[in-house]
C-alpha cells in the first residue's frame, strides 16, 4: 500500500444528508491525513454541523460512503464508531449534569465499555491515570469533584474537550469549541489544540475568524452543503467567490 | 421547622400503618355478648360491583328484617360488610378476616366462580361456612359451601330442553371468555349433540368486550334457529346493539340469555332485548304475596324503580336459610348449622317453597321467561316439579357423585 | 429547606427492618399474612425504582411478570397434590384429555421455582430489547408495556382449559413438603419473604451506586450524550428491566404463596399500573421509600376498602394526581429534602 | 367468499372507530408529546351527553344534535384538564401518563356515582337501524355513518390544519416548539385549543360508540388501549400516519378475528405492533426532527 494511503485516516467520500427535500450536504467530499489539522468553514446552514453528525453517525446519508482507517463507517451506530477512535464535541455542551467533573471524564476514559465490566465501583487505576491527565490539562483538578451541570458555560465547553480527550480518539471533531468563551479562553483552546501532538487528527468546525487564524492550519470552505475552497487561510481570505458566499452574494 | 415536624410525621405514619393493622380485627365474637357477628362479603368496586351491590343489599334487608323480629337464638346479627373488588385474591384475603379477625358465624356472598374458587380453601381451612347465591358452573361439591344458586341442570338444561320442544335444531354459542360460560357450553354441547341436534358455532368475547363484528359475521353466515348467550355485563349491550344494526333482532334471531336479569334489561333499554328468552330460578313477575312483599320491602328501602333479580333473592333467602338452620341446630357452630340446613326440609322464599338436597345444593323450579317491551319477563313456561340440584353432569363428567 | 437530620435519613431502611423483625411475635396470623403479602409487593417496588427511578423507563406492565412468577409456583403446588399423572380438576371440568405437555416439568419444584426465576427475566430482557434496541422509549415504550399486560392478562383467561382462566389457580395445599394450612409455614415465609426483601435492598443499592447505576442514569438523562462516550444505552436498559422483572416474578411467586391465589385480576393493565403508584408515593429514587410506599399504599387500600368502599376510587386518583404533580420524589423527596 | 368481504367491511368499520378514538390522542400527542391516560374518560362523557340530549331531544333528530353538544361538552373538560393539570406537567411527559391516569379513575367512579354504576341507555334512531346489502356484503346503517362521521371528521381536521390560521399555528408548534414561542406564538394557548379540539372529537367518538356499544362508567377503558397502539404505530402525531395505523390495525383486528378467537386477536395485535416498530421505529410516516435529545 503507497505511503499516501497508508496514512490515509478519513475520506468523506460524495456524501449526501437530505433532510426531506432540504440537502444539509449536496456529494461532499473530503479526505484528512493522519496528524492533520484541518478547519471548516462556511456561513450558517452550509452544513458544517451536519458533516460531523454524518462522520459520528448521528446521521445517516442517502447516498455516499464515510471510511475510516480504510472501513466503511456511515452505516455504523454511534457507540461503535466511537469505540472505533472518533469522538465529538457537541455545540452545546453533552455532559452528564448530575455526575462530577470526575466521573465524567471517568466514562469517557472507559476501555471496556461493555455493561457487565461496569458493575465495579470507583475508577480502575488504569483510567484513573487519564482522568488525572485531561483534568491537568483543561486546569478543572480543583473543581474535580462537584456536579459537571453545575459548571460555568466556559468550563464545560473545557470539560468536554477534557472528556474527548481523555477518550484518547485518533480523530477529534470539534464543534464551535469556543462558542460563548472570552478572548483568553479562546487563545488557551488554540494552544491547546497545537500542544495534541502528531498522533491525534483534529477536525474543527468554526466561523470566528481570530480563532481559525490562530489554529493555523488549512481551511475548507463549505457553501449550501457542497465543496467551495481550500487552502490556507491567507488564500481563502483573498478568494472572490468566498467573500461573495460570506457577504451573501449568489456565488 | 415546619418540615422537620412533616417529616417526621410521615416516618411515624409508616411505623403506625405498620402496628395498627394488627388492632384493627377485633370485631365481636361469634356468640359472645347479645350479638352475633355474620360476614357480607360481594364486589362494591370493579367491574362485578354493578351485580354484586344488589345482592349485597338484599342481603342486608334479610339481616334487618330478622334482627327487627327478635335476632336468631336471642341475639342480634352484627353484619360485617366488606369489598371484594371483583379480584379473587382480595376475596380470598377478606374472607380469612372475617372468619379469623372478626370472628363471624357465617358468610353470605361471592359472585363469580373465580371469586368462589378464591374463597373455598379459606373456608375450608378455617372449617366455616359460605352462602353462595349465584347460579354456577357446578362441578364443585364442598361441606363449607351452601350452593343457593342454580346447578346447570337448574338453569342451562332447562333452558335446553324448552328450545328442542319449541323446535330449535341449530345452535350458535356466544359467551364471554371465562369459566361458567366455557363450563356451561361444554355441557350444553354433549346434551344438544345427544339429543340429535347441532351447535353451528362457538364463540368467545372477552369480558368487557365491545366488538362483535366477527361474532355477528360468523352468525349470519352460520344461520342457527336460536343463539344461547351466556355473555356479563356491558357486553351484553354491546352485542344486542350490534345485532340490531345488522338487522338481527331478537324478533329475527331468538336468543336465549342466562345472564341477563330484569337489572340489565332495564339498564340495555328493554326495547333492544324485547323478545329475547332468559332462564332463571326467579322472575320478579312470579305470582305469590311472599314475592310481592319481598320486592314492596326492597323498594322502599333502596328506590322505588329498582329491578329484584334471580341472584338477589337468592341472596336474601341464603340469609333466612341460616337462620332456621341455626335455630334448628340450637348453635351457631358451622359444622351444625351445615347439617341442620340440609335436612331442613321445605322453607318459605320469594320463589315459593324451596329446600337444600343433601349435597347441599338447593332444589328449585326453573323457569324461562320472555322479555316484555316494559322490562318485566312475561312466564312461557316453567319445569313443573322442583329440580333436584346435580352438581355433576352425567353426560359431561360421567361418574362423578357429590355426597356430603 | 433546613438539612434534614441524617441520622433519620440513614435511618429509615433500620427502623423499617426493627418493626419487620417484631412483626412475627406483634401479629396475629391473619395480619402477618397481611403484611407479608404487601412485603411481597414492596419486592417488586423496588425493582421499579431501578426501572423507573434509576432508568428513567416507565413500565406499566410489571403485572405480567408478577403473574408468570406467580403461575410458575402455583402450577407446581397443583401439582405436587396430585399422584403422578392425574390432572388438576379445573382441567377436568374445561374438557380436557391430558395435562398439557408444558405441564408436566412443573411437577419439580426445582424446575418450577427456576421457571419463576428465570422466565420473566428472560421475557423482560426479550421484550426490552426487541423496543429499545430500535430506539423507541419514553411515552412509547410505557403504552407497549400497558398493551403487553392487557394481551397477556387476556390470553391466561382465554386458555382457560391449561391456565385455569378467569379463576386462576387457587386451592393448593404444601410448598416443598410444608402445609401452607399450618401457622408454621406461614411465619417461615413471612421470614424468607422478609431475607428477600433485604437482600433485594441491599444488592440494588449497590447497584445503583455502582458505575452500572451511573451509566443508567446517564442513559435515563440523555441518550445520545450516552452514544457520543461511546456506549450503547441499550444493554444498560434491558438488564434494568430484566431486574425488575426478575424481582417482580419473585414477588408474584412469594405472593401466590401468601394469598393462595393467583388469578388474571393481578395481572391486567389496572393492577399493573396501581404498581406505579406505590413507588411513586414512597419516591421513585428512594429504596426504602418504595418500600414505605408498598406498604402504606396497600394497608391504606385494605383499611378505606373495608371502611367506605365508593371512597377508595376517590383516593387512589387523588394519590396518582397529586403524589405526581406535587411530590415527584414522594415521601423520600420530604425525608431527603431535595430532588435525587 | 363473503364472510372474508363482510370481515373486510368491518375491519373499515372497526378501523373507523380505532380512528375517531385516538385522532384527538394523536393531535395532542404530536404537539406536546404527551398523553392523556383520560382520553377514553371524554369518550365516555361523549356517550353520557348523547344520553343526556337523547332525553331531553328524543326522537331521530336527537343524535345529530347530540354531536356537537357531545363535542363542546368533552372539549370543555378537556381544556380543564389540559390548563388544571397537563400544562403543568409539560416537561414531565411519563409524569402527565400517571397523573392523567387518576383522572381516569376519577371520572369513572365519579360518572358511577352520578349515572349509576349500570350504565344508561342509548338508542340509536329508526333510520340508523337495519342495514344495506351489496355484492353479498351487508353493510348496516350505522356502521356506514360511523364511517361516514369519521371521514367528515377527518376531511374536518385536515381542512382545519392545512387552511386556517390555527392550523399553521399549530403546524408550527408541531414542528419545533422552540423556535415557534421564539417567533411570538402562544405555545401554551395553542396547546389548549389543540387540546380541547383532541378532546372534542373523542367526545364525538363517545356518541358514535354508543350507537354499537354500552355507555358505562368504564366504556373508555375497552377502546383506550387500541387507540394507544394506533397513536404509537400512527407515529409521532401525524394525522395521516395515525389515520393509515387505525386502517391497518382495524383491519388485522377484523380478519384475524376470522381465523382465532377474539381473545387470541388482541394477543396478536400486540405482537403485530411491537414487529411493526421493528422495521419502522419512528411510526408509519416518519418526521425528522434534528434535536439532540428529543
Amino acid at each position: 500500500m503507497s505511503e499516501a494511503v497508508a496514512d490515509l485516516l478519513l475520506a468523506v467520500d460524495g456524501v449526501t444528508v437530505d433532510y426531506s427535500g432540504f440537502k444539509a450536504l449536496d456529494g461532499f467530499s473530503l479526505t484528512l491525513n493522519r496528524g492533520d489539522r484541518r478547519v471548516v468553514i462556511g456561513p450558517n446552514g452550509a452544513g458544517k454541523s451536519t458533516l460531523c453528525d454524518t462522520i459520528i453517525g448521528r446521521v445517516r446519508p442517502s447516498e455516499g460512503r464515510v471510511i475510516f482507517r480504510g472501513e466503511e463507517i456511515q452505516a455504523l451506530p454511534e457507540q461503535a464508531i466511537v469505540a472505533r477512535g472518533i469522538c465529538r464535541k457537541f455545540q452545546a455542551p453533552g455532559v452528564l449534569p448530575t455526575l462530577s467533573v470526575r466521573d465524567n471524564l471517568a466514562l469517557a476514559a472507559r476501555r471496556d465499555r461493555r455493561w457487565w465490566k461496569a458493575l465495579g465501583t470507583g475508577i480502575p487505576p488504569a483510567e484513573r491515570a487519564a482522568v488525572d491527565e485531561a483534568l491537568e490539562t483543561v486546569g478543572l483538578t480543583a473543581r474535580a469533584d462537584v456536579p459537571a451541570g453545575t459548571l460555568a458555560h466556559g468550563e464545560k465547553q473545557w470539560l468536554e474537550i477534557a472528556m474527548v480527550l481523555a477518550t484518547r480518539a485518533e480523530l477529534i471533531l470539534l464543534d464551535e469549541p469556543t462558542a460563548g468563551m472570552g478572548p483568553a479562553e479562546t487563545s488557551r483552546t488554540a494552544d491547546l489544540i497545537h500542544s495534541l501532538g502528531p498522533h491525534r487528527t483534529v477536525l474543527v468546525i468554526d466561523h470566528d475568524m481570530s480563532f481559525v487564524e490562530q489554529l493555523g492550519a488549512p481551511v475548507t470552505v463549505m457553501h449550501q452543503g457542497r465543496f467551495l475552497k481550500q487552502g490556507s487561510i491567507a488564500e481563502v481570505r483573498a478568494d472572490a467567490q468566498v467573500a461573495a458566499v460570506y457577504l451573501g452574494h449568489a456565488a | 421547622m415546619i418540615r422537620n415536624k412533616l417529616l417526621l410525621l410521615a416516618t411515624s405514619v409508616a411505623a403506625a400503618a405498620l402496628s395498627a393493622c394488627s388492632g384493627e380485627g377485633g370485631g365481636g365474637a361469634a356468640g359472645s355478648g347479645d350479638t352475633v357477628a355474620v360476614g357480607v362479603l360481594q364486589s362494591l368496586t370493579g367491574t362485578m360491583a354493578i351485580s354484586e351491590i344488589t345482592v349485597k343489599n338484599a342481603e342486608m334487608l334479610a339481616i334487618e328484617e330478622i334482627n327487627a323480629a327478635g335476632g336468631v337464638l336471642g341475639k342480634k346479627l352484627n353484619a360485617v360488610v366488606e369489598d371484594g373488588a371483583s379480584d379473587p385474591s382480595t376475596f380470598a384475603q377478606k374472607a380469612s378476616k372475617l372468619i379469623e379477625s372478626d370472628k363471624v358465624a357465617t358468610v353470605f356472598g361471592g359472585w363469580t366462580s373465580a371469586s368462589r374458587k378464591a374463597m373455598l380453601p379459606v373456608f375450608e381451612r378455617t372449617k366455616n361456612l359460605l352462602w353462595y347465591p349465584v347460579q354456577f358452573e357446578g362441578n364443585e361439591c364442598s361441606p363449607n359451601i351452601m350452593y343457593s344458586g342454580a346447578q346447570p341442570n337448574q338453569q342451562a338444561l332447562p333452558a335446553l330442553e324448552w328450545a328442542a320442544a319449541q323446535g330449535y335444531k341449530t345452535y350458535f354459542l356466544i359467551g364471554s371468555d371465562y369459566v361458567y360460560p366455557r363450563t356451561a357450553n361444554l355441557i350444553l354441547k354433549k346434551h344438544i349433540e345427544k339429543g340429535g341436534m347441532q351447535v353451528l358455532g362457538e364463540s368467545y368475547v372477552p369480558l368487557g368486550g365491545t366488538d362483535f363484528s366477527g361474532v355477528i359475521a360468523k352468525l349470519r353466515q352460520a344461520k342457527p334457529a336460536i343463539v344461547i348467550n351466556t355473555l356479563n355485563g356491558d357486553s351484553n349491550v354491546a352485542f344486542f346493539k350490534q345485532l340490531a344494526a345488522a338487522g338481527l333482532g331478537p324478533k329475527v334471531l331468538p336468543v336465549m340469555s342466562f345472564s341477563i336479569g330484569e337489572q340489565e334489561a332495564q339498564a340495555m333499554g328493554a326495547q333492544l332485548v324485547e323478545g329475547s328468552y332468559a332462564a332463571w330460578n326467579y322472575f320478579q313477575s312470579l305470582p305469590g304475596d311472599a314475592n310481592a312483599k319481598f320486592i314492596a320491602a326492597y323498594r322502599k328501602k333502596f328506590g322505588a324503580d329498582a329491578a329484584i333479580t334471580d341472584p338477589m333473592v337468592h341472596g336474601y333467602l341464603d340469609v333466612y336459610a341460616w337462620k332456621a338452620a341455626v335455630e334448628k341446630a340450637k348453635s351457631f357452630e358451622p359444622d351444625a348449622v351445615r347439617k341442620a340446613a340440609a335436612s331442613l326440609g321445605g322453607f318459605p322464599t320469594p320463589m315459593g317453597t324451596v329446600s337444600f338436597a343433601a349435597n347441599q345444593s338447593l332444589v328449585q323450579k326453573a323457569y324461562i321467561g320472555r322479555l316484555k317491551a316494559d322490562g318485566q319477563f312475561e312466564i312461557v313456561s316453567d319445569s313443573g316439579a322442583d329440580i333436584p340440584p346435580q352438581p355433576y353432569d352425567a353426560l359431561a363428567f360421567p361418574g362423578k357423585t357429590c355426597t356430603l | 429547606m433546613p438539612e434534614v437530620p441524617a441520622i433519620l435519613r440513614r435511618g429509615l431502611p433500620w427502623l423499617l427492618l426493627a418493626l419487620a423483625a417484631a412483626a412475627p411475635a406483634a401479629l396475629s396470623g391473619y395480619d402477618l399474612n397481611l403484611l407479608a403479602r404487601f412485603m411481597a409487593m414492596a419486592i417488586l417496588a423496588l425493582g421499579l425504582v431501578l426501572v423507573w427511578g434509576h432508568g428513567g423507563i416507565l413500565s406499566l406492565g410489571q403485572g405480567v411478570f408478577f403473574g408468570l412468577g406467580g403461575y410458575a409456583i402455583a402450577m407446581h403446588m397443583k401439582l405436587a397434590d396430585l399422584p403422578a399423572g392425574e390432572m388438576p380438576d379445573f382441567m377436568v371440568w374445561s374438557g380436557r384429555e391430558a395435562l398439557p405437555l408444558w405441564w408436566a416439568p412443573f411437577g419439580s419444584a426445582t424446575f418450577a421455582i427456576a421457571a419463576a426465576i428465570l422466565v420473566p427475566t428472560l421475557v423482560a430482557a426479550l421484550f426490552a430489547w426487541a423496543v429499545f434496541h430500535r430506539r423507541v422509549g419514553g411515552t412509547y415504550f410505557a403504552l407497549i408495556t400497558q398493551a403487553l399486560a392487557l394481551a397477556f392478562a387476556t390470553l391466561i383467561i382465554s386458555q382457560q382449559d391449561a391456565t385455569g382462566g378467569f379463576n386462576g389457580l387457587t386451592d393448593f395445599y404444601s410448598i416443598l413438603g410444608f402445609g401452607l394450612a399450618s401457622p408454621r409455614t406461614g411465619v417461615g415465609l413471612y421470614w424468607l419473604t422478609l431475607a428477600i426483601l433485604c437482600a433485594a435492598f441491599v444488592g440494588l443499592r449497590w447497584l445503583t451506586a455502582s458505575r452500572f447505576g451511573m451509566l443508567l442514569r446517564a442513559a435515563r438523562d440523555g441518550e445520545n450524550r450516552v452514544r457520543f462516550l461511546g456506549y450503547s444505552p441499550v444493554p444498560f436498559k434491558v438488564v434494568a428491566f430484566a431486574i425488575g422483572a426478575l424481582l417482580a416474578g419473585i414477588a408474584g411467586a412469594l405472593f401466590t404463596l401468601h394469598a393462595g391465589v393467583v388469578s388474571p385480576a393481578l395481572i391486567g393493565v389496572v393492577p399493573s399500573i396501581e404498581m406505579v403508584i406505590w413507588v411513586a408515593v414512597g419516591g421513585r429514587y428512594s429504596l426504602a421509600g418504595a418500600i414505605v410506599g408498598a406498604l402504606a399504599v396497600n394497608l391504606a387500600r385494605d383499611a378505606v376498602s373495608s371502611a367506605f368502599p365508593e371512597l377508595w376510587l376517590y383516593c387512589m386518583g387523588a394519590l396518582f394526581i397529586l403524589v405526581v404533580t406535587l411530590m415527584p420524589n414522594g415521601l423520600a423527596g420530604l425525608l431527603k429534602g431535595r430532588a435525587a | 367468499m363473503d364472510l372474508f368481504l363482510n370481515q373486510l367491511f368491518n375491519g373499515v368499520s372497526l378501523a373507523s372507530l380505532y380512528l375517531l378514538a385516538s385522532l384527538g390522542l394523536a393531535l395532542s400527542f404530536g404537539l406536546m408529546r404527551v398523553i392523556n391516560m383520560a382520553h377514553g374518560e371524554m369518550l365516555m362523557l361523549g356517550g353520557y351527553l348523547a344520553w343526556a340530549t337523547l332525553l331531553v331531544v328524543p326522537g331521530a333528530a336527537g343524535i345529530l344534535i347530540a354531536m356537537p353538544v357531545a363535542f363542546v361538552g368533552a372539549a370543555a373538560m378537556g381544556g380543564v384538564i389540559q390548563t388544571v393539570l397537563i400544562r403543568r406537567l409539560s416537561a414531565r411527559p411519563l409524569d402527565t401518563l400517571l397523573a392523567t391516569w387518576g383522572v381516569s379513575l376519577v371520572l369513572q367512579q365519579a360518572a358511577r356515582d352520578l349515572f349509576g354504576a349500570v350504565g344508561v341507555e342509548v338508542r340509536a334512531p329508526a333510520w340508523l337501524e337495519g342495514s344495506v346489502e351489496l355484492a353479498g356484503v351487508v353493510i348496516p346503517t350505522a356502521r356506514l355513518f360511523i364511517i361516514g362521521v369519521a371521514v367528515a371528521v377527518l376531511g374536518g381536521l385536515a381542512l382545519i390544519l392545512l387552511k386556517t390560521r390555527i392550523g399553521l399555528l399549530v403546524r408550527a408548534v408541531n414542528q419545533d416548539r422552540m423556535m415557534a414561542s421564539a417567533t411570538g406564538i402562544a405555545v401554551g394557548r395553542v396547546d389548549l385549543a389543540v387540546f380541547c379540539l383532541g378532546s372534542g372529537v373523542a367526545g364525538l367518538a363517545g356518541v358514535m360508540l354508543a350507537l354499537l356499544g354500552p355507555v358505562t362508567p368504564s366504556v373508555g377503558q375497552a377502546y383506550i388501549i387500541p387507540a394507544f397502539l394506533v397513536v404509537v404505530m400512527g407515529g409521532l402525531g401525524s394525522i395521516t400516519g395515525t389515520t393509515a395505523a387505525a386502517v391497518i390495525l382495524g383491519v388485522f383486528a377484523a380478519l384475524a378475528q376470522l381465523f382465532v378467537d377474539v381473545s387470541v386477536s388482541q394477543m396478536l395485535l400486540l405482537v403485530f405492533v411491537v414487529l411493526f416498530i421493528q422495521f419502522r421505529p419512528q411510526g408509519v410516516v416518519a418526521v425528522r426532527t434534528r434535536q439532540l435529545d428529543a
